[in-house]
């Protein structure tokens, strides 16, 4: 029963598939060719190259939920990620990318650009994108990892209990319609973005903000974790099992991040990639000390966890201003962002079980962070970008502020509205949660029959070698002889 | 009623597992142990210093029979211990004086009762 | 024993080393310099990104094989792919390329370019990539990390018994003479390609299938390892002991394919590149769900290693007909990798022992991508690289199906002969195999004198700190205090 | 006190914030703006992914620490590199760039450019970059990875003994004093490179060598780990506890290295990128062949740890030749630096005790490497990067020798003078080093309050799982059917 | 004095330790053991090919104790260890024929004394 | 025959292996066990929530000699053992019916005979 509803699960996507030829059999490539301009080729291979570095962020968050995990659920993860990218890849193909980018200015549901066909000229079909003559399939990359981060961050309130086959429905769901739309408005060419002039550069709220409400809905109709909370209610801790597989996806994050921001210039001619590129480092930075002193001020640790999540928390702030502010205010605004990360797990932590503080450091972050604009964008930048006014600093106006937090507001009710409704009718019909049983034991060895770490959870002795050594079974009373390569030396009485 | 404790090396533990139970006596526990006797510990390089275990890694073995069945259980775990290297290891018996099963709450002899079932079920 | 003649294998990749300076004084350096045109710094930039994104597949390579190793294994992996890609750059600097680049189109075997010098006109030396117009050293890089990518995919059959000298002397027969060879054939401007217009975009044949045919020599040779198969020959399991980092290894891979197929264009003026790289990722996720739900519907397990061999499958099966067929074909392709993945693993994995599925996913995988620019090769494109013809789907005919078929037998028969011959020649002398008790042992303790996880295999307690507390030694009855930095609290009665 | 103390530590990097949004309001952008030559994107684009390929590296310390290291020691590394990078960035922004390049040539100390403000002209600004034409905000970034890098470098004697709080001084200081001054003189057109004419290409002494002095310096005031020398002073074994992260450690910062190298041309467009990167790579490819020979040769074992090493020792070496050399001479050098490795972590572990062989790798390689110019380097190179003459054997002339003898003599007492008299009055206000119980406890649950693997240390059964499988608790004889999804089955008497 | 040791599952060994501290029992040790009995082990599916393990993971717990308290020890583990499955484990009685304290270098019974304070301690 | 069991501390472990080696006794096993007693546990904290841990990792020493034996043992091990803080741990002395060297498969006393050379073995 299980097994079939999986499998049915699974034949979503597959579905997908099968009616790709039809009426595919065309060459659909048009953009690329000889004898074009030399920029056509510089800036697809900025976009291109910044595309590969955010499609390696789906390597830093399988670690930064793998370091957070029990050694027990460590190599779901692995699987859930390739299946959520690849899902990703296929829906935003055939329908995702026209969605968000293939309409009018102000659209609402783009119309055109499904499987990357038959839209004309591309500079005029996907028009928000016009400013870069990038081609559009590097640009298609771009946006397809931007979709494939945000679908990544919505699992990180679910980890340790949730079906399997949750993933492959939702993640259906989610980059075919959810994000598609709700990103579409923002930095799609949407109407938040050319009516009313919201900011957001790189996706604080496009793409952080999306994925954050996805895992808050889910997490709201999950539950915590068997034994996160005592009897009374005060929560225990569930440490991850390991902090250097951690440390390894924060800073594979760190690094994508450079594609991220400074990769939606989507050009690289103009220079202007660069600039965005030291105020997100500059952010980052901040954030790590923030997050460390305050963690240290409330806790008196050196806080592993809070250094890593104060970072990603603060590029996540800086991801909408990072094309609109100065170096100074990504200082402020990192910092600030490092600040509200250990304030806002500590909190949550006491009434919602996240494991790896995703609802702080894309959700909190992510507000925080489109809201900034409001206050540091610089005159400069909102005149070079076309969109919206200067922050309240320069401006004396609450004006753009006011566009920024209604621009949240929108996206946040839009996305919590639209994923409830996904994972309640899940719940309702397939089921969100395993067994208590499999919860106890892994999902790992529950969901897919085998341990992350055989050799820890189910060791058989002459498989693993513990005690035997190169010379074990000799005869000889004095063995040390029979291992001639490696140096051992046995010493007997 | 007698506990049999052996110490044996890892790779000999399988055998007597096998044989063991084709006896009827399934009913074992093992534990990871490091432990020094004649055999003395390893000495290996490393970046150019050396580094001495004093121990070696063992399996203790661990199974309560009833007395009868104390000299089975020996004898088989000495056949297929033995290399005649140092570091074959050693068996003790202890006397136990109460045992339980949890399952049925049943104590004495019968919870020890061998299996002669049980050399098929693996099969 | 042993001893001496590991380092006479040694010496073989030292030999070569003395023989450099000789005659080599002068100043090599002659394809680069002020005042050249803009495309050629773009065209190298590109090329050297995608070589460095195909370097990184090294570390993709030993992670898979090390994530599905026991933990007794783990470490040797490390030495092996240092050994291996140093090697291979040696040896494809002094003759691989030569071999491989250096002659007309349809030749045998290449004649210059040895040590990167006295070539003269680096466009004239070397035909084939005459079509772009990037520097020689930066064609050189991309090319050899090809080669040492063909040398890591030889080693996955032969995991956790193979004694470490084997590597080195079949890598300097391999990156030499073997690889260069039949890769100049495929995509060098050899014969096969120029001749008879066999299509091989990236390398499904002249990269994966001729490193799993090396692999199959080995094999062959090695037999599997002790207690894979019961004394009445069913297959045993014996699981890799840390899939997290076989996942980290499957990541990485992805990502360098981004540089294996779009940077076989060798340029990015034309934009073709984008266009090579959408083509690998749709056929990677279709991979991924296809090898997911056939494994599912075999086992009823998400098998987590099947999710990134089937990546992997796909992968390797679009790199043939990444420069050649359309987005829709991409999925088609890469979805039946997917399927063949699983079936091809618990086909083989009953009488052949191959620990990470390299024949199924470098093999057949290999074999199939081949083929499959026969099918669904695209009119525009085949003009386009001026090679060879439009697959059955758009021309009817079965003519470039033929050509591939007779490309993959020919370079499978090559390899297969020259690898087993020199395996064989090994065996004879140096010997294959470590010890069975080297083998129960592990690699790592018996070729190397240390385990890759020593806390585990030999824990020192005193070293390793188990049980130790920053107050343990305090003799306060109540140590609490004693712990300043950290919050622990003690409890007493 | 400890944590009062550590909390001034912290308020350090802090109150750098605060100062600065004073003055900062303007737009500080100025380098980039539509209508720029091709050129500058170019160029800008080639420094950009280089700085990241640099930047990655923090990852490759991490992790080459993190597998020397034992496990109660690995999480802290995670927390000290994130902090250590981002106080970099703050500093090197604030004053360390404008101290490293604001200054005439043959200057003393910088004079402009701080906070990236005020400094006119960028390629007059900073005029021994004015070579190329990338913006000043991506050479920023540039320069700034390579100042992390030697931070980074500094702490490789000081694991798994040192206390949290003296990363956190010792960084202000050395990234806004020690290095930007030291490099300046060798790399930033100071007096060592202007006047002189020392040849250091990308920094073997400008970036390694002032890193490994440091840690020199660190390690005298610092001591041993406990339990390093036995009683009698001979010293033993304290091996780390996991070769595969050391192994990824080792093949990031091998990837790192193709943007540290090619990357310092600052440019594209002249094509000698590519140049400079084969010689990177022929170089490293020979450390490790010498390493693991002459490993091989000293102790029977190939050296897992020693092949890694290998591969950064001549990668450090080639570090400074590689702009000046051709392959051949690379391949020596490297060859040389691969030799000297194992050499020289036997003497040195004899009597210092430093857990990844920095000193050896980035000291004793460093000075080799800077040497190996005097002996190298090409006419035509010199010529072409306009500093120094050609070395020995070309010019049969000592001169530039014993220039660079003279620039690393003079580099590491100044950096020695100043790390030393640093850590000093550290060491007498703060302290360095943990309590004896803090450190047999490790750093991670002593400075951080929680294991970097707490299954294994703090094992808490019920939240781990042993034991636990999707069926334990069914009352049902033979529980099979209970676990629909697994295939597992439970076989009963 | 007597030794009790019992092999249970990992999930049955927090109440146990619960109840007897709240009886006054805070003393015990446990480690980790795996084993056979009339529960023989589980087959798991890798790559297509079979992996049976013979032996589960299970947890023994050691306690020495005075004659007198034997019974209720036994009771309490019996009583939270008992699911009805196989696998539930055992509980064996040994004989012991001293005991010292470290910390204090006393002997005797004393040694294992309850402490009735003991409850209260982690609350 | 009698058997010492010992749980201590990891630290302490190196001195009495030591000394009982120079004494002549070079044969013991050890292995990790996690205990309680008046030593309660240890409460950490992570992110924010708290984890406590009422068991201490502890080192279980096991050693079976000769009758003649077993007080030298027991003071060697109290003597090394000993910081005076809770946790120290307790030493227990359980009778031994039999033994047997799997090596040879001699069985009886000489089994256990103390090696005065064993000292200088690993010097
Ligand atoms: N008296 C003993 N008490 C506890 N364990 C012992 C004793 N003698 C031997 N052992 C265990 O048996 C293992 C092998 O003992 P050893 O003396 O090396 O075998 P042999 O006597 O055949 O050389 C030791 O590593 C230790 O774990
Ligand atoms: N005679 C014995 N000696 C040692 N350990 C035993 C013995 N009998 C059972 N055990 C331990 O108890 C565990 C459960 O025993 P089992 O026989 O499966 O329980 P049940 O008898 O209730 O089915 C085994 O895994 C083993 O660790
Ligand atoms: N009665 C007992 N049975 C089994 N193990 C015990 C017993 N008493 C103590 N231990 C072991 O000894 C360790 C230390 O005991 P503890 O009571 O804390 O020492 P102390 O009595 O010196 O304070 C415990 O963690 C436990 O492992």
């Amino acid at each position: 029963m299980r097994r079939s509803s999986t499998a049915r699960a699974l034949v979503l996507g597959l579905a997908v598939l099968l009616l790709l030829p039809t009426g595919a059999m065309a060459d659909t490539f048009n953009a690329a060719g000889k004898g074009l301009p030399d920029s056509v080729g510089i800036n697809s291979l900025w976009v291109i190259v910044a595309g590969c570095l955010v499609m390696f962020m789906q390597a830093g968050f399988a670690f930064l939920e793998i370091g957070f995990s029990r050694g027990k659920n460590a190599g779901t993860v692995v699987a859930k990620i390739l299946t959520n990218f690849s899902i990703a890849a296929i829906m935003y193909w055939t329908v995702g990318f026209a969605f968000a980018f293939g309409g009018e200015a102000g659209h609402i549901i783009g119309s055109h650009g499904f499987l990357l066909r038959d839209f004309g000229d591309p500079q005029k079909a996907f028009p928000i994108m016009g400013l870069s003559d990038a081609t559009v399939e590097s640009k298609w990359f771009f946006q397809f990892v931007f979709c494939a981060v945000s679908l990544a961050i919505v699992w990180g309130t679910t980890l340790e209990r949730i079906k399997f086959g949750v993933y492959v429905i939702y993640a259906v769901v989610f980059s075919a319609l959810i994000y598609p739309i709700a990103s579409g408005w923002v930095f799609g060419g949407g109407w938040l973005q050319s009516n009313l002039g919201m900011q957001d550069f790189a996706g604080s709220t496009a793409v952080h903000l999306i994925g954050a409400t996805g895992a808050l809905a889910a997490l709201l109709l999950l539950g915590p974790r068997r034994g996160k909370y005592h009897p009374d209610g005060t929560a225990r801790a569930i440490p991850g099992h390991n902090m250097p597989l951690f440390g390894l996806g924060v800073l594979i994050l760190w690094l994508g991040w450079f594609g991220f921001n400074p990769g939606s210039t989507l050009g690289a001619l103009d220079g202007r990639f660069t600039e965005v590129l030291i105020v997100t480092q500059l952010a980052a930075s901040a954030g790590v000390l923030g997050a460390i002193a305050t963690a240290r001020l409330k806790t008196g640790q050196i806080d592993i966890g809070m250094a890593g999540n104060g970072a990603i928390g603060a590029l996540v702030a800086i991801t909408a201003p990072s094309g609109y502010v100065a170096p100074w205010a990504a200082v402020v605004i990192g910092f600030i962002a490092g600040v509200i990360v250990p304030l806002g797990v500590y909190a949550i932590d006491r009434k919602l079980d996240d494991p790896v503080g995703a609802l702080t450091a894309h959700g909190l972050c992510g507000v925080w962070g489109t809201l900034s604009c409001g206050l540091f964008t610089l005159p400069s930048l909102a005149r070079y970008n076309a969109v919206g006014d200067p922050g309240l600093f320069y401006s004396g106006s609450f004006g753009q502020l006011g566009v920024q937090a209604l621009g949240v507001v929108t996206v946040f009710f839009f996305v919590f509205a639209a994923s409830f409704a996904t994972f309640w009718l899940i719940k309702k019909t397939y089921g969100m949660r395993v067994t208590a049983d499999e919860e106890d034991a892994g999902l790992d060895i529950s969901e897919h029959g085998m341990y992350g770490y055989p050799e820890q959870f189910i060791p058989i002795p002459e498989l693993v070698g513990y005690g035997a050594a190169p010379h074990v079974a000799t005869p000889a009373p004095a063995p040390a002889p029979a291992a001639p390569v490696s140096t051992t030396k046995e010493v007997t009485a | 009623m007698k506990k049999i404790e052996a110490y044996i090396r890892h790779e000999a533990f399988e055998p007597i597992r096998m044989e063991l139970l084709s006896l009827g006596f399934p009913s074992l526990s093992i534990s990871e142990v490091k432990g020094s006797g004649r055999q003395k510990g390893i000495t290996e390089r490393y970046r150019g210093a050396e580094l001495t275990n004093y121990l070696r890694p063992k399996v203790k073995l661990e199974c309560v029979v009833a007395d009868r069945d104390v000299q089975t259980i020996v004898d088989t775990i000495l056949k297929h211990a033995r290399t005649g290297a140092v570091g074959d290891g050693k068996v003790f018996v202890l006397p136990v004086e109460e045992s339980y099963r949890v399952r049925t709450g049943e104590s004495g002899e019968e919870v020890l009762q061998a299996h002669p079932d049980a050399a098929a079920a693996t099969t």
